[in-house]
């Protein structure tokens, strides 16, 4: 098994651990950070991808992480933030409870 | 020591200085306006003076400094400053009169609270007119025309406050530029036919016989082209120089204050339209060798000076208002001026125009004088008796009758209409104007007598004519060196014709001939004892008593006391005719441009109407049905929302798994 | 390498999993700390320096303050946040759906023909080529990033901001 | 061992600076700059109106506004008088299937509108918005309208020409709608659905060039339409619909006689900063366009319909002063007075295009008849900036006469002012001899040169136009007299004079009329080789 | 013998000691040593540095008791207190709350002494003294110190007292707060130097006009604006009065350390002022030259002597100002940070920018260079200043006698 694969494989482990938090916990925050951890799980496979890759010197998966990073971010701000909003009115922060707009 | 061309500018801007000061100064600053005023203009009279001297070196000569103003095309437009004899007489005459009546202005303005702004505008005025006389260039002289009519409007309204002076003074400047709008045109047509507008310009002006040539041809009317042009630009000196019929303004500019009225309405602006013609004299004259033309411009000149020295000395008689009199004897004599333009002595004119100037600044000036000290009396009926209270100005006065009235030898007037006189004798295409010249003559020496008897003979008839005091030596000073040079110009005439050889070299001398002299004498005489009959030997006792001519024609003496009825006569053509002109194009407005848009509004609402009416009976209802079930569809499917966040996700993963599995497969195969 | 690599594996894989599985949602965002700084590890370990103190300053110092500010103010209990699993239906089909995922992922890896080129150096890349990367072909995705983060920013304020527009004239 | 470097060499050794900041002076983008620091300007005031005190709400717009007037002076700076083409070009693709661009550039006539828009316009926000609502969003407004402005001066392809055109009418609408008189909102709608009626023509007409050309750039249009084939666009009556099209769309806006009937209303309610830019800059973007789109474009059925045009014009030129002498309206005296001296511009223009030789292959042009179109166009071009300043002043002066008594505006509200407010009288004095044509004043230049122009081409309509300078001189001296002279009366008693925001409002405007009516060679020459080239070529 | 390579040579020889295949080991665990020693040493005579001249401002004499164990009569003016305390602290009880979590009430005081510690790995203390060699060494840097942050919170919840977690609360708001600010100093200097690594920096604030005038970046309208914004945030990041507010005694006990006692306290307290050392370490290297002497005929001295002076001079301007200012208020310390320092800060840099692209601008135009930088600085600092404090009269002390 080569190290790409390691690490492909450490990648995907990562994104079902943070596949099964965000599917089986019901705080919101949870789910959140389950999305998170699928976010990173993909970065360490651009990093992967780079690092073993045939044009290290392009740079594009780390120029690619960086991009990711900067998103996740400004996902987990707006994330909690909109946590917070429903925590405020709704005073629960269970996802299954946030269904008013169901059909 | 001469002023050369190049430094011909001075002249103008220094009072032009003058005026920019008096307009920044606050109101408090009237010394020092006045005093800038003063001072810039005996600057610009040693100027002129100078000028003068370097002008009578080269008599023949016209100095010429031409420059570009703007590009345009491939050339540009040119303007120009020309020094000759009859620009530099000029220019001393208007400095000097403007001189002297700046100095008689800081007596008789003492009193107004607005005297920095006339001494601002009466500098305005002389810059303006000098820059006209030294201008080498008919657009220069137009802008400069312009501006003396703008200084003339504001000074006739110098009294804003009171209406018939801003009236006057609105009715001056329209009815002068109903003149410039036939000036422009003749300037735009010589402009556009000889492609430039300097007088002189070594060989391609338009005063110069190269662009004269051009001219000859005929117009499809039948007219040459010098014709209809110069008719055009004396269209403009019609209006400036108050000729008949654009005479109406200049009595109704006697609302100004008297010293506007002796500079600028009696000595050098009405002048300027006299010393247009004279300026371009060569142009008017262009015609005159073609035999098949209906008219010639200078016959055109003669007839309607002849007309106007006859109108105004007529209607001079039956006039009441001490200006109003000089106003009207002012247009007598452009009148005579243009006259003598129009019979081809342009010399005689000038001459005419400088003597003029000095002794008819002096009548008004003395009639200033009067009315200063008669708390601003001005009818003649209400005055009477100043004789001993006004020595000064009596003397100075009746030299200035004297010297309008003709008196032989001793005064110059009597020179300058010699000259014109003579003149109009001899012209050959018809007598008829100088007969109206010879009466004119007669009535000048009358109603002069007349004014005078009233004034200062017989009894003061009023509180404000017996009050009457002499002014100030601010105001009596000028008074008599303008007298002075009444009597002194004299010598420019006799015993040789000086002046006439400086002004044109070429004209032979004709003052030799003494023929007319004698008739001459007698007429002036005649004028002067019928005056003396009818007013000096029995005065007037009362202001309300009748006049004594009214008993011989009273008609006549009311129709020439209404001015002829020309104000009435043109308020109900010209004006009747603009205003409703003007209503007309108001109508236009109101109801047909904007009628149409409203009616084509109208249209497009109807339309509207129309098309709502449609769309809610037709459309609207097959709409309604497929939103409907548009909307029914939607709520149906919008049951695949549940809510479930978990569901949704585990729903995503389950078709990446299946999506992944299809990929592999597909691989595979 | 390869010992480091599993170490680092070995951490992130642990403490993304006590987080997911912890029932105290202070120690799960701390337990995620713990792998996000193993994660910069992996970074690290792979050459990537910038990227890696990036993720470390990103996620070490600014997403888990937000978290655990988060968990902070929509705790419901009196001190301590303990979240059961309300649901072992969820939890079970949870982990089937990732157990799914996860077996297709892995098929995919192993069946890829990856050449592990192990023989290869560690690249690296330098903050300047970075920068020069960032400021040439990537400067439109830079600055709509910038404005992304902007957007966010004042985003997640106006929603969180408790809205006191009635109070105010 | 390390060795010691001084700051420059390190520096130097960094090449990490893109080369072309540092030698950054050369390739700003002015054009694009003039036209949108207003707009950015525009958007910062809307978004921050909320928070901007009154005071800084009315400063920041007209530091914005005076942007125009800066970037202007550093165009004319750089300016070549001399190259009669477009300088400053910026052009870039915008909407490839459209073969649309971003194209603007800048020539004599350009400079001297934009020059005339970055003058008006911070005097227009600087005297008159003292007491106005929400300074803030006029603000905008108004910048947005000066944007809009510049766009149309500058761009040189039909599709942002025609979105700046469009776009300048929303601010001009709010302005006059929600800041204007009582009846605003008729005026204002006229005004719009007017203008844009007149538009909707011209864009079907561009429309139809596309179809043919499939360009819509006025260089390229110009060159094919110049290009000495026989006419390109189409073939026979389809170009004649076309033109008729597109000059309606700029006849309702200049305007031409009789599609003038919005105007009167629409500067006379318009507030009077509005009423400023309107008649200065606004009203110019038609004329731009005849000169810039309808010309070039259209030169065959120009000189068909130009004798026709050229009577309208007149029309405009007598009937619009007559009409302004039966006005008792101050604000729509003077509008009638800027329909009167725009119909001089149209009327040499027309006179020009009557005149000149059609065919550019025939350049055998009589030289009196050249020097005439050239004086022509040089007085439409330099009539155009004096108008603005003129007309702006004189919208102005009204202005004061409202702000002073509350509304007031009729011709018989006043009487005597000028003995209260002598600074006043005179200023406002000057602006309407500067109006009427007064020599040693701007507005003298560009009439004399019409009139030399026309004189030269067709002397009839000269000279039954001088009735329109005797009617102009007539109502304005009517003006002056009612308002200014006779005993103080009405409104006139106790008139507070000039203060010092108001002379500064006014003062640049005069000074500006004397100067170029003294040396009107520093417009002249800038526009000089470029109307000299199009006498030559255009007609 | 050169003292400028003398601790090279040193440490090369230290390690010539070693076989090959330990060598790199020993390099470093060498320098982690060194630092540990020398900035433990700063770190004690820091303390006893503070509390003397907090004293003299006070108007009181300090700590002066103690001696060496042996020599009583040798006072030492004191000198020896800190290893006192440090003896005290270690032999002290360590009381750990029942109801804490007991985890993270004791990772929390190791965490944080070991993340502030980590800064130190990238400063260049002298010219050829820099322990690790990083290419980002800034963004590590920073990287390094936000973990505190976590730090802090893991005390004050582990604690499991309300004090202690509204203090972290307090504590994490003021250290986002100024991060912001801090970082947004920093940069312009990266943008004017063109990198991120601390040696580089150093380097290039070398160089001397008239050999007097130092080229350091504090000397330049941009750098001198943002050196005082650095100063400002640094104070906050740090918990210095006056943005002590964290450990506010009065309000909150002593925040996130009430429950911590002993030696665990006393690690927090070097945490404390090892993240003081680190930040004052990095604000010398950015702008105050680094290593570099401040006039070119003073350069005989070794360069991590000016450093070590540099550094001094900045422990005892904090120290100074903790004597001369009042705690200000929460509500006064965040609006501080989000009104006034962060749009500062991003003006300064577009400053930045500025400067850095007219790098090519002499003669006058260098003039005209200053004058724009400088208006760039001072016009939005007086406006916003002047806005801030509009309607804001001086405070008013109702019990106070006026």
């Amino acid at each position: 098994m080569s190290p790409l694969q390691l690490c492909l494989i450490l990648s995907s482990l990562l994104f079902c651990v943070g596949l099964v938090g965000a599917l089986a916990r019901s705080n919101t925050i949870l789910v959140l950070l389950g999305i998170e951890l699928m976010l990173n799980a993909a970065n360490l496979n651009f990093i992967a991808f780079w690092r073993y890759g045939p044009h290290p010197a392009a740079g594009t998966g780390v120029i690619f992480v960086l991009f990711t990073i900067a998103v996740a971010a400004a996902e987990a701000a707006v994330g909690i933030a909109l946590v917070i909003a429903v925590h405020r009115h709704r005073k629960s922060v269970r996802l299954q409870e946030a269904a008013s707009l169901k059909g | 020591m001469s002023l050369p061309v190049q430094h011909l500018w001075l002249i103008p801007a220094l009072p032009l200085a003058a005026a920019a000061v008096g307009a920044l100064t606050p109101r408090s600053g009237r010394t020092l306006a006045a005093g800038a005023a003063i001072a810039t203009m005996a600057g610009a009279f040693l100027l002129a003076c100078l000028a003068l001297g370097g002008a009578l070196d080269f008599p023949a000569a016209h100095q010429v400094l031409n420059f570009a103003w703007f590009d345009l095309g491939a050339t540009s437009l040119r303007l120009g400053l020309l020094l000759d004899p009859l620009t530099a007489f000029m220019c001393v005459m208007v400095t000097f009169v403007s001189l002297l009546i700046f100095i008689f202005s800081t007596g008789y303005m003492k009193a107004d609270a607005n005297a920095k702004q006339f001494f601002c505008f009466l500098s305005l005025f002389a810059a303006a007119m000098l820059g006209l006389i030294i201008a080498n260039s008919l657009l220069l002289l137009f802008v400069c025309w312009e501006l003396v009519g703008l200084a003339s409007y504001l000074l006739i309204g110098f009294w804003f406050h009171k209406p018939a002076a801003a009236a006057a003074a609105k009715k001056a400047f329209i009815t002068t530029r109903i003149g410039d709008l036939g000036f422009l045109l003749g300037l735009l047509w010589l402009q556009d036919a000889q492609g430039t507008l300097l007088f002189y310009d070594g060989g391609h002006g338009i005063l110069e016989s190269a662009a004269l040539a051009n001219l000859t041809h005929l117009l499809p009317c039948g007219l040459a082209a010098s014709t209809a042009i110069g008719l055009l630009i004396f269209c403009g000196a019609i209006g400036k120089s108050g000729q008949f019929p654009l005479h109406v303004w200049l009595p109704d500019a006697m609302e100004g204050p008297t010293p506007v009225s002796a500079l600028i309405h009696a000595a050098t602006m009405v002048a300027a339209g006299v010393f247009l013609i004279a300026r371009v004299y060569p142009l008017m004259a262009a015609d005159q060798l073609l035999a098949n033309v209906p008219v010639h411009a200078l016959t055109v000149v003669a007839f309607i000076g002849a007309i106007t020295a006859l109108m105004g000395a007529l209607i001079a008689v039956a006039q009441n208002d001490i200006k109003r009199i000089l106003a009207f004897s002012t247009v007598s004599q452009l009148g005579y001026m243009m006259l003598a333009i129009g019979v081809g002595s342009w010399v005689a004119a000038i001459f005419h125009l400088l003597t003029h100037a000095f002794f008819k600044a002096l009548l008004f000036l003395g009639a200033g004088s009067v009315i200063h000290a008669a708390h601003h009396e001005q009818d003649i009926r209400r005055l009477g008796g100043l004789r001993p209270k006004m020595k000064v100005t009596f003397a100075t006065f009746a030299i200035g009758m004297m010297a309008l009235s003709g008196v032989p030898f001793l005064f110059s007037g009597f020179w300058s209409k010699e000259a014109i006189l003579h003149a109009a004798h001899g012209w050959e295409v018809s007598s008829l104007p100088f007969y109206a010249a010879v009466l004119g003559v007669v009535l000048t020496a009358f109603y002069m007598t007349r004014l005078v008897a009233e004034v200062f003979y017989g009894a003061p008839r009023s509180d404000e004519a017996s009050h009457a005091h002499e002014n100030s030596p601010a105001m009596t000073v000028p008074l008599v060196i303008l007298a002075a040079c009444s009597i002194l110009f004299s010598l420019l005439a006799w015993p040789s014709p000086w002046l006439q050889h400086q002004l044109d070299p070429s004209a032979h001398s004709e003052s030799g001939d003494m023929s007319l002299v004698l008739p001459s004498i007698v007429l002036v005489a005649l004028g002067l004892g019928a005056g003396w009959a009818y007013y000096g030997r029995r005065p007037r006792t009362k202001a309300e008593s009748p006049d004594p001519l009214d008993r011989y024609a009273p008609g006549l003496m009311a129709a020439l006391a209404n001015r002829l009825g020309f104000d009435e006569l043109y308020a109900a053509t010209v004006g009747r005719l603009s205003s409703g002109f003007a209503t007309l194009a108001a109508f236009l407005e109101v109801f047909v441009w904007d009628g149409a848009v409203r009616f084509l509004a109208g249209l497009g609402e109807l339309s509207g109407l129309v098309s709502r009416e449609n769309d809610e009976a037709g459309f609207n209802a097959g709409f309604d049905a497929g939103s409907k079930t548009l909307r029914d569809t939607g709520v149906a499917y919008s049951k695949a929302q549940t809510g479930d966040a978990h569901g949704y996700l585990r729903t995503l993963a389950l078709g990446f798994v299946l999506l992944l599995i299809l990929v592999i497969l597909g691989g595979a195969r | 390498m390869i010992l480091a690599l599993i170490i680092i594996a070995l951490v992130i894989l642990g403490a993304s999993a006590a987080a997911m599985l912890s029932r105290n949602l202070i120690h799960s965002a701390l337990l995620l700390v713990v792998a996000w700084a193993g994660i910069a590890a992996f970074y690290l370990w792979a050459g990537a320096e910038f990227v890696a103190f990036a993720q470390a300053l990103i996620y070490v110092g600014a997403v888990s303050m937000i978290v655990l500010f988060a968990v902070l103010l929509t705790r419901q209990g009196a001190t301590a946040a303990p979240v059961e699993f309300d649901s072992w239906r969820r939890a079970v089909l949870g982990l089937m759906v990732a157990g799914g995922v996860m077996g297709v992922m892995f098929g995919a890896i192993m069946g890829s023909p990856l050449d592990g080129r192990i023989a290869s150096p560690t690249p690296t890349i330098t903050v300047k080529q970075l920068g020069l990367l960032l400021m040439g072909p990537y400067a439109p995705a830079l600055l709509i990033v910038g404005v992304l983060l902007t957007v966010a920013l004042l985003g997640a304020i106006v929603i969180a901001a408790v809205d006191k527009s009635e109070e105010t004239p | 061992m390390h060795r010691e470097r001084t700051r420059n060499e390190y520096e130097k050794e960094n090449e990490w600076q893109p080369a072309a900041a540092r030698r950054c002076p050369v390739n700003i983008p002015l054009l694009s700059l003039l036209i949108f620091t207003p707009w950015v300007g525009a958007l910062l005031l809307f978004v921050l109106r909320r928070r901007l005190s009154a005071s800084l709400g009315r400063i920041l717009p007209i530091l914005f506004s005076l942007s125009t007037l800066i970037l202007g002076g550093i165009v004319l700076a750089r300016f070549n008088p001399v190259i009669t083409g477009m300088q400053f070009t910026e052009k870039h693709a915008w909407i490839t299937a459209l073969n649309v661009h971003y194209h603007i550039g800048l020539d004599g006539l350009s400079l001297v509108l934009v020059l005339l828009t970055g003058i008006i316009s911070p005097l227009a926000l600087f005297g008159p918005t003292r007491q106005v609502r929400c300074p803030a969003i006029h603000g905008a407004l108004f910048l947005l309208l000066q944007g809009s402005a510049l766009g149309v001066f500058l761009a040189l392809d039909f599709f942002p020409w025609f979105v700046f055109w469009e776009l300048s009418l929303v601010p001009a609408f709010f302005l006059i709608k929600l800041w204007g008189g009582p009846g605003a909102a008729r005026a204002a709608y006229q005004f719009v659905i007017y203008t844009i009626g007149g538009s909707a023509f011209m864009l079907l007409g561009f429309a139809a060039i596309f179809a043919e050309t499939r360009t819509f750039d006025f260089l390229e249009l110009k060159l094919i339409s110049m290009g000495g084939q026989a006419p390109i666009l189409f073939g026979g009556a389809a170009t004649t619909w076309v033109f008729l099209g597109v000059l309606l769309g700029l006849a309702v806006k200049v305007p031409l006689f009789p599609f003038h009937a919005w105007l009167p209303p629409a500067y006379a309610e318009a507030p009077t900063g509005t009423s400023m830019f309107l008649t200065s800059v606004m009203s110019k973007m038609g004329a731009y366009g005849f000169l810039r789109i309808l010309w070039p474009l259209f030169p065959l059925q120009f000189h068909a319909a130009a004798p026709i045009l050229l009577w309208l014009a007149l029309g405009g030129v007598v009937l619009s002063a007559f009409a302004a002498m039966k006005q008792t309206d101050l604000k729509r005296m003077v509008a009638y007075s800027s329909i009167n001296h725009l119909s001089y511009c149209l009327l040499a223009m027309c006179a020009v295009a009557t005149a000149g030789p059609v065919n550019p292959a025939f350049p055998a042009v009589m030289i009196g008849t050249s020097e005439s179109g050239i004086a022509a166009l040089s007085g439409t071009i330099l009539q155009l900036f004096n108008h603005g300043l003129s007309a702006a002043a004189l919208f102005f002066c009204v202005g004061v006469l409202e702000s002073r008594t509350g509304g007031l505006r009729g011709l018989g509200d006043f009487g005597g002012v000028r003995t209260a407010a002598p600074v006043f009288a005179g200023l406002c004095g000057i602006a309407l001899f500067s109006s009427l044509g007064l020599p040693g004043l701007n507005g003298f230049i560009g009439e004399f040169l019409i009139f030399r122009g026309v004189f030269g081409l067709a002397p009839w309509v000269a000279a039954v136009a001088t009735l329109g300078l005797l009617a102009t001189a007539l109502f304005l001296l009517t003006f002056w007299q009612r308002v200014f002279h006779g005993p103080a009366t009405g409104a006139g008693v106790n008139f507070r004079d000039l203060d010092a925001t108001e002379i500064a409002t006014l003062g640049p405007l005069i000074v500006l009329m004397f100067v170029l009516g003294i040396f009107p060679q520093l417009l002249a020459g800038l526009i000089n080789p470029l109307v000299t080239t199009w006498a030559a070529t255009l007609p | 013998m050169n003292l400028e390579t003398l601790p090279l040579q040193l440490r090369d020889a230290i390690v010539g000691l070693f076989p090959p295949a330990l060598q790199w080991s020993v390099h470093h665990v060498l320098s982690i040593t060194v630092i540990l020693t020398v900035f433990g040493l700063f770190f004690a005579f820091t303390t006893i540095a503070e509390r003397k001249l907090l004293a003299r401002v006070q108007n009181r004499l300090g700590p002066n008791r103690s001696g060496l164990p042996w020599f009583r009569q040798l006072k030492l003016w004191g000198l020896t207190q800190p290893f006192a305390d440090a003896i005290k602290a270690f032999t002290k009880e360590d009381v750990v709350p029942a109801a804490a979590d007991k985890v993270l009430h004791f990772l929390a005081p190791v965490l944080i002494v070991a993340f502030s510690l980590l800064g130190f790995a990238v400063l260049p203390f002298g010219r050829h003294l820099i322990p690790v060699e990083l290419d980002a060494a800034l963004l590590y840097f920073f990287a390094a110190g936000a973990a505190t942050e976590l730090a802090i919170f893991m005390a004050g919840w582990g604690s499991r007292n309300k004090y202690s977690l509204l203090a972290a609360m307090r504590a994490l708001a003021q250290l986002i707060s100024y991060e912001l600010p801090l970082l947004l100093s920093v940069v312009p200097v990266v943008m004017v130097c063109g990198t991120l690594s601390t040696k580089e920096i150093a380097l290039a604030q070398g160089g001397w006009t008239f050999g007097v005038l130092p080229h350091w970046h504090v000397f330049t309208p941009w750098g001198l604006a943002a050196f005082l914004i650095f100063l400002v945030a640094t104070l906050a990041e740090s918990n210095r009065s006056p943005f002590d507010l964290p450990e506010a005694e009065s309000e909150l006990i002593a925040g996130h350390l009430t429950e911590y006692s002993g030696f665990k306290y006393a690690l927090f307290f070097m945490a404390e002022y090892f993240g003081l050392t680190a930040l004052s370490g990095l604000g010398v290297t950015l702008f105050l030259g680094g290593w570099q002497a401040p006039c070119a005929f003073l350069e005989f001295i070794p360069s991590y002597l000016w450093f070590m002076l540099k550094l001094v001079g900045m422990i005892v301007f904090f120290i100074w100002v903790r004597g001369t200012l009042l705690r200000l208020r929460i509500d006064q310390l965040t609006r501080l940070s989000w009104k006034f320092l962060v749009p500062l800060a991003l003006l300064n840099l577009g400053n930045g920018a500025f400067w850095a692209l007219t790098t090519d601008w002499t003669g006058p135009l260098a003039l005209a260079r200053w004058a724009i930088s400088a208006a760039i600085v001072i016009v939005p600092f007086v406006l916003l200043g002047r806005q801030l404090t509009t309607g804001q009269t001086t405070r008013t002390y109702r019990y106070a006698p006026s």
